[in-house]
């Protein structure tokens, strides 16, 4: 795996290689790099399975880190490659001509972070929503519990709990007294 | 889809292109009053003999019908079948949370139904949310949609339960009380309201049956 | 037989039909349609009896469960993770419960690893019986929906009398298992086996030596064997087209790598293909259960101490966790910033790939009566498409 | 023939009423046979009849232009005339119908007639579904007629009359008349085209649950699915009285009819139930094929 992170690290300047399982890296390049890397490993390195593209939303840092999983079925090795994008401007290039189903996760991301993949096929339409009017939903300032109970009528008789407390109240009753 | 990102589409069926007036009904459901007394108990008994599901799996409740459908649990016994189209079907089953996509096609699905139509909601997540509480896509309470006759607790609700269901839904029919259709109709206007207030994108007519 | 292979229509070249000439019709197929998997919808462009263009709409069964289980706590996530794929909730639990093992660094029990091994083989085998019947159902032939699902029944038994549950068990839970064996249960398990292993030589003699269901699935739905890279397609229909790729073997999780097994591989890569590789492996998945019973540990803890599950908080990381599910590569990839609510969680799953865009390309030029049959040979199930 | 006309339309009516009745119990014990060999109990043997009576009692329906109601009025005509010139018990004055009236060839055209006037309603629905299953359903139908028409014409060789009754007299007097054992070629092709005809499995392309569900009757509710239904009792009916009548000899009371009928539709099940369905091409091609071959030997067996 060395001479991978090497290698990686010497053509684009790949960084904070790490090895978290002996099957399983993670590696961070420049987002501008990042279709090039991918084309090399696919191409070069023989990591041709693409399994899963994702974002994270790093609201903290006001960025969204990217994180593609290639396999290599030949050593039974994946790795994850990271970019970072910047949050409020999110625009990302399109490897849908890399992998035939790369334009899904394309689609997914645009419609549940924001970000934008220019000329990915369908990107625009919405994927799980349907007339969504709120803000991405998967972004960490959108809150799903606020949305919920301002949207969706609710059955009277509910209680909300919070474990920690309930518990302590229900079953350690003197632990407070 | 196509039409969602032109023009607002009218909501009133006054509103719709000539050409599609036609394929949509232009007047509000009726209530119907229930024939004498002697005729719809036996009109009653032969409609809760024979329950037509609707085979739209809406949820993840629709796993449980197969089962309830084959031979172990085997519901034509009862007089209970599969049927693939709403015109022809009798019982909606509701299997578990509906999302709000998947509401606009209930509601529509419901709408075609002929009439008397019975509604079975499966799972806790019919009944008030269940474990999707908070969740921004799954609508709570699915009566504030469509009348429901018969809630079936759990998550999932077993095979024995859904039977157990069936047949409280046959006592319901039987005793004249599933009245789901008329119930529709005299609150047309507040069900249209609540389905607008969830279906944001609501680009079908008001009345499409 | 020969076989037939379908016309090869490189990904790229969508042409769009023109609609508005009067000479293709758009059929919606789904949500509402009983040939459709689970509860997504097919835009079918036809032209006579053979489709022209097809789109994938899903969506319709969205919770937002990556959303919620950033709201609730690593423990609290458990019973959740196992709602997203209704027909087998193991693999969610385990790839879950795996990954927070990792990131925390806790070691399981032996006896734990057998039970959780045990665990997924019979769910995957209650799984392949759900699809063989639904592959049958597909060209018509209910009665032997009628066969396997009872047989699936059977296994959601032994699920019930050792989990407690018949659909989602939450049986794996981090650390370990949530029970020990019950007293008999082996014994069951193997009763179970002997009585699904004949009812499945039943349906191999009515369904795969039958003229007519050779008619319709030899030559449908067949894979170039250079899709499954430039797709990433996993699982059976990669094995299928005669790739050697089984992750129990690559990635050795679990106690696999001490069971004696080999991966079935095919090579037609069509619909018929597909099916017999399946029957093979629920054949061997029936040994590996004989196997698994023979290994297991009587004796040992079962569950490894957790802290508090209240305050759980574990350590910042990310890391992805595969396992081989019926239909291929399942994997969870989770991020934690070291608190106690995970970051991300964001799940792979292979119907994702299968029924979306490989779905999309497959279709074109197959009869609109053979677009059911096809969907369910590539095994998809919408749930973990849209989460 | 001394009867007078108003006496004869009493007849067929209660003839009609009892075949209706048959047929529904003969579906419903077909259905119980099914889930039999699927290993279930299956539905009460009167379901069929609560089905009719729950259709007929739905409060509305729909409708999309006269031909939309006219369409199960066709089949119901087709039907009822399928039956009205058939005798269903041979010598029997009850259940003689009005076999005088017509000959083989009449009883043929209903038998398509109502398929037709199906076809013509149910496009009116204007569900795609409802237009494919037609399509399909007549393609399927020229397809088994050839091998049908074939065995007529042979069997009509053989006796040298198209009027059913004389076919059905000719074969009194013990198996080795049926035309089962004197031309069993025939009664081969026939039977297969049979299997198309009552839309089992490995035929039933046209109501196809999992491909276009369910074809023609997509859009009717209601009353007309109840007219539909009723159908499909007297239809069912009448398409093995035919074929009693024509290959296996008549019958000359009620019980043999109800058994010799019985076993006929049972081949039905018992294919339907082992083979999956046929795509459309495939099914056209395997009538075009080896049937049509087998009625075309039958033929040139009957005259020679």
């Amino acid at each position: 795996m060395r001479e991978l992170a090497d290698m990686l690290s010497g053509r684009y300047g790949a960084r904070e290689w790490h090895d978290q399982r002996k099957d399983l890296s993670s590696v961070t390049v420049d987002a501008s790099k990042l279709r090039d890397v991918l084309t090399w490993l696919r191409d070069e390195a023989g990591y041709a399975h693409l399994a899963f593209a994702t974002a994270v939303d790093e609201i903290e840092r006001k960025v969204f880190r990217l994180t593609y999983t290639v396999h290599n079925y030949g050593t039974a090795h994946g790795i994850l490659v990271h970019c970072e994008i910047d949050r409020d401007r999110p625009v990302m290039e399109s490897i849908h001509r890399l992998w035939g189903q790369a334009w899904t996760y394309q689609r997914e991301m645009r419609e549940w972070y924001g970000i934008d993949f220019p000329g990915s096929p369908r990107v625009d339409e919405e994927f799980v929503l349907e007339g969504w009017e709120g803000p991405p939903m998967m972004r960490r300032d959108f809150d799903s519990l606020a949305y919920s109970d301002a949207t969706y009528a609710e059955r009277p008789g509910r209680e909300t709990r919070d474990p920690a407390a309930y518990m302590k109240e229900k079953l350690y009753p003197e632990a407070d007294a | 889809m196509s039409d969602k990102k032109g023009k607002p589409v009218p909501l009133a069926n006054e509103g719709l292109p000539p050409g599609e007036r036609g394929l949509f009904c232009d007047a509000p459901p009726r209530e119907y009053a229930p024939a004498a007394k002697i005729v719809e108990d036996f009109w009653n008994w032969a409609r809760s003999q024979s329950l037509w599901i609707l085979g739209f799996g809406t949820g993840c409740g629709a796993i449980e019908l197969r089962p309830l459908m084959t031979s172990r649990y085997d519901m034509y016994r009862f007089g209970i079948q599969p049927r693939p189209t709403p015109r022809q079907s009798s019982v909606f089953v509701i299997g578990g949370y509906a999302s709000v996509k998947t509401l606009k096609r209930i509601v529509r699905s419901y709408e075609q139904m002929m009439g008397p139509k019975f509604v079975v909601a499966l799972g806790s997540c019919t009944i008030n949310g269940g474990m999707y509480w908070d969740s921004y896509n799954t609508i709570k309470r699915i009566d504030q949609y469509i009348p429901v006759d018969v809630y079936i607790a759990g998550c999932m609700p077993r095979p024995e339960a859904l039977l157990a269901g069936f047949q409280e839904l046959k006592r319901i029919i039987r005793a004249g009380k599933a009245e789901g259709q008329n119930l529709y109709a005299r609150d047309f206007e507040r069900y249209k309201a609540n389905q607008k207030r969830v279906i944001k994108d609501w680009n079908m007519p008001d009345y499409n049956w | 037989m020969s076989r037939p292979k379908t016309p090869y229509v490189a990904p790229e070249e969508r042409a769009v039909p023109d609609l508005d000439s009067g000479k293709y019709l758009v059929m919606w197929q789904g949500p509402n349609h009983p040939g459709i998997t689970g509860n997504m919808s097919l835009r079918l462009v036809i032209e006579g009896d053979s489709v022209v263009d097809c789109e994938t709409h899903v969506g319709y069964l969205h919770r937002g469960f990556e959303k919620l289980m950033e709201r609730r706590l690593w423990m609290q996530n458990f019973p959740l993770v196992c709602r997203i794929a209704v027909p087998e909730p193991d693999f969610n639990e385990y790839c879950y419960a795996a990954a927070l093992e990792e990131l925390a660094g806790i070691e399981v029990p032996d006896k734990a690893v057998w039970l959780r091994t045990l665990s997924l083989e019979m769910i995957r085998l209650a799984s392949f019986l759900m699809w063989i019947g639904g592959q049958a159902g597909a060209f018509g032939h209910g009665t032997i929906a009628q066969w396997s699902v009872t047989m699936r029944d059977y296994v959601l038994d032994l699920f019930e009398e050792l989990s407690g549950g018949r659909i989602y068990h939450m049986y794996i839970i981090p650390g370990g298992v949530r029970a020990d064996v019950p007293p008999g249960f082996l014994r069951h398990v193997l009763e179970t086996m002997t009585v699904v292993e004949q009812n499945l030589k039943d349906i191999e003699l009515v369904m795969f030596h039958n003229a007519v269901m050779k008619m319709r699935a030899v030559g449908l739905g067949y894979i170039p064997p250079d899709w499954v890279d430039r797709y990433g397609i996993t699982g059976p229909n990669a094995r299928a087209a005669g790739f050697k790729r089984d992750l129990r073997k690559d990635r050795g999780y679990l106690a696999y790598p001490r069971l004696s097994f080999e991966p079935v591989v095919g090579a037609e890569s069509d619909a018929f293909e597909r099916a017999r590789l399946r029957l093979a492996e629920m054949f061997q998945g029936i040994d590996l259960i004989r196997q698994i019973v023979d290994f297991l540990p009587s004796e040992g803890p079962f569950r490894e101490r957790l802290p508090n599950p209240l305050h759980w908080k574990i350590p910042a990381g990310e890391t992805y966790v595969a396992a081989e599910c019926t239909r291929g590569e399942y994997g969870f990839y989770v991020v934690s910033d070291g608190g106690d609510k995970p970051r991300r969680v964001a799940v792979r799953g292979p119907s994702y790939t299968h029924a979306v865009s490989v779905m999309e390309r497959l279709v074109r030029g197959v009869n609109i009566a053979d677009v059911a049959g096809l969907m369910v040979s590539l095994h998809t199930y919408p749930p973990e498409i849209e989460r | 023939m001394e009867t007078g006309i108003l006496v004869r339309v009493g007849y067929a009516l209660v003839s009609l009423f009892v075949i209706t009745n048959y047929g529904l119990l003969l579906i419903g014990s077909m259905a119980r046979i099914s889930a039999k060999v699927q290993g279930r109990v299956g539905q009460p043997v009167w379901q069929p009849y609560i089905d009719i009576v729950k259709s007929t009692a739905k409060r509305n329906s729909i409708g999309h232009g006269v031909m939309f109601y006219l369409g199960p009025v066709f089949r119901l005509a087709g039907g009822v005339g399928t039956y009205m010139f058939i005798p269903a018990v041979y010598g029997s004055v009850l259940f003689r119908n009005f076999s005088d009236s017509g000959d083989l060839l009449l009883v043929m055209y209903f038998i398509f007639f109502g398929q037709l006037g199906m076809a013509l309603g149910a496009s009116e629905g204007g569900h795609p579904y409802s237009a494919i299953g037609v399509s399909r359903g007549l393609a399927q139908m020229t397809a088994f007629e050839v091998p049908f028409a074939l065995s007529v014409i042979a069997v009509a060789i053989q006796y040298r009359t198209l009027d059913i009754t004389a076919i059905v007299a000719a074969q009194q007097g013990g198996f080795w008349n049926w035309t089962v054992a004197t031309n069993p070629l025939a009664v081969a092709a026939a039977l297969i085209a049979f299997l198309g005809m009552s839309m089992h499995n490995p035929f039933s392309i046209v109501i196809a649950p999992q491909e276009i569900p369910i074809g023609p009757p997509t859009e009717y509710q209601s009353n007309l699915l109840g007219m539909l239904q009723t159908n499909r009792a007297i239809f069912n009916g009448a398409k093995l009285v035919l074929y009693m009548n024509l290959y296996f000899g008549g019958a000359t009371d009620v019980v043999t009819m109800v058994v010799k009928t019985f076993l006929i539709y049972f081949i039905n099940v018992f294919v339907g139930q082992a083979f999956p369905r046929f795509r459309v091409d495939q099914s056209i091609r395997f009538f075009l094929g080896v049937p049509t071959l087998i009625g075309i030997a039958s033929v040139i067996i009957a005259a020679i």
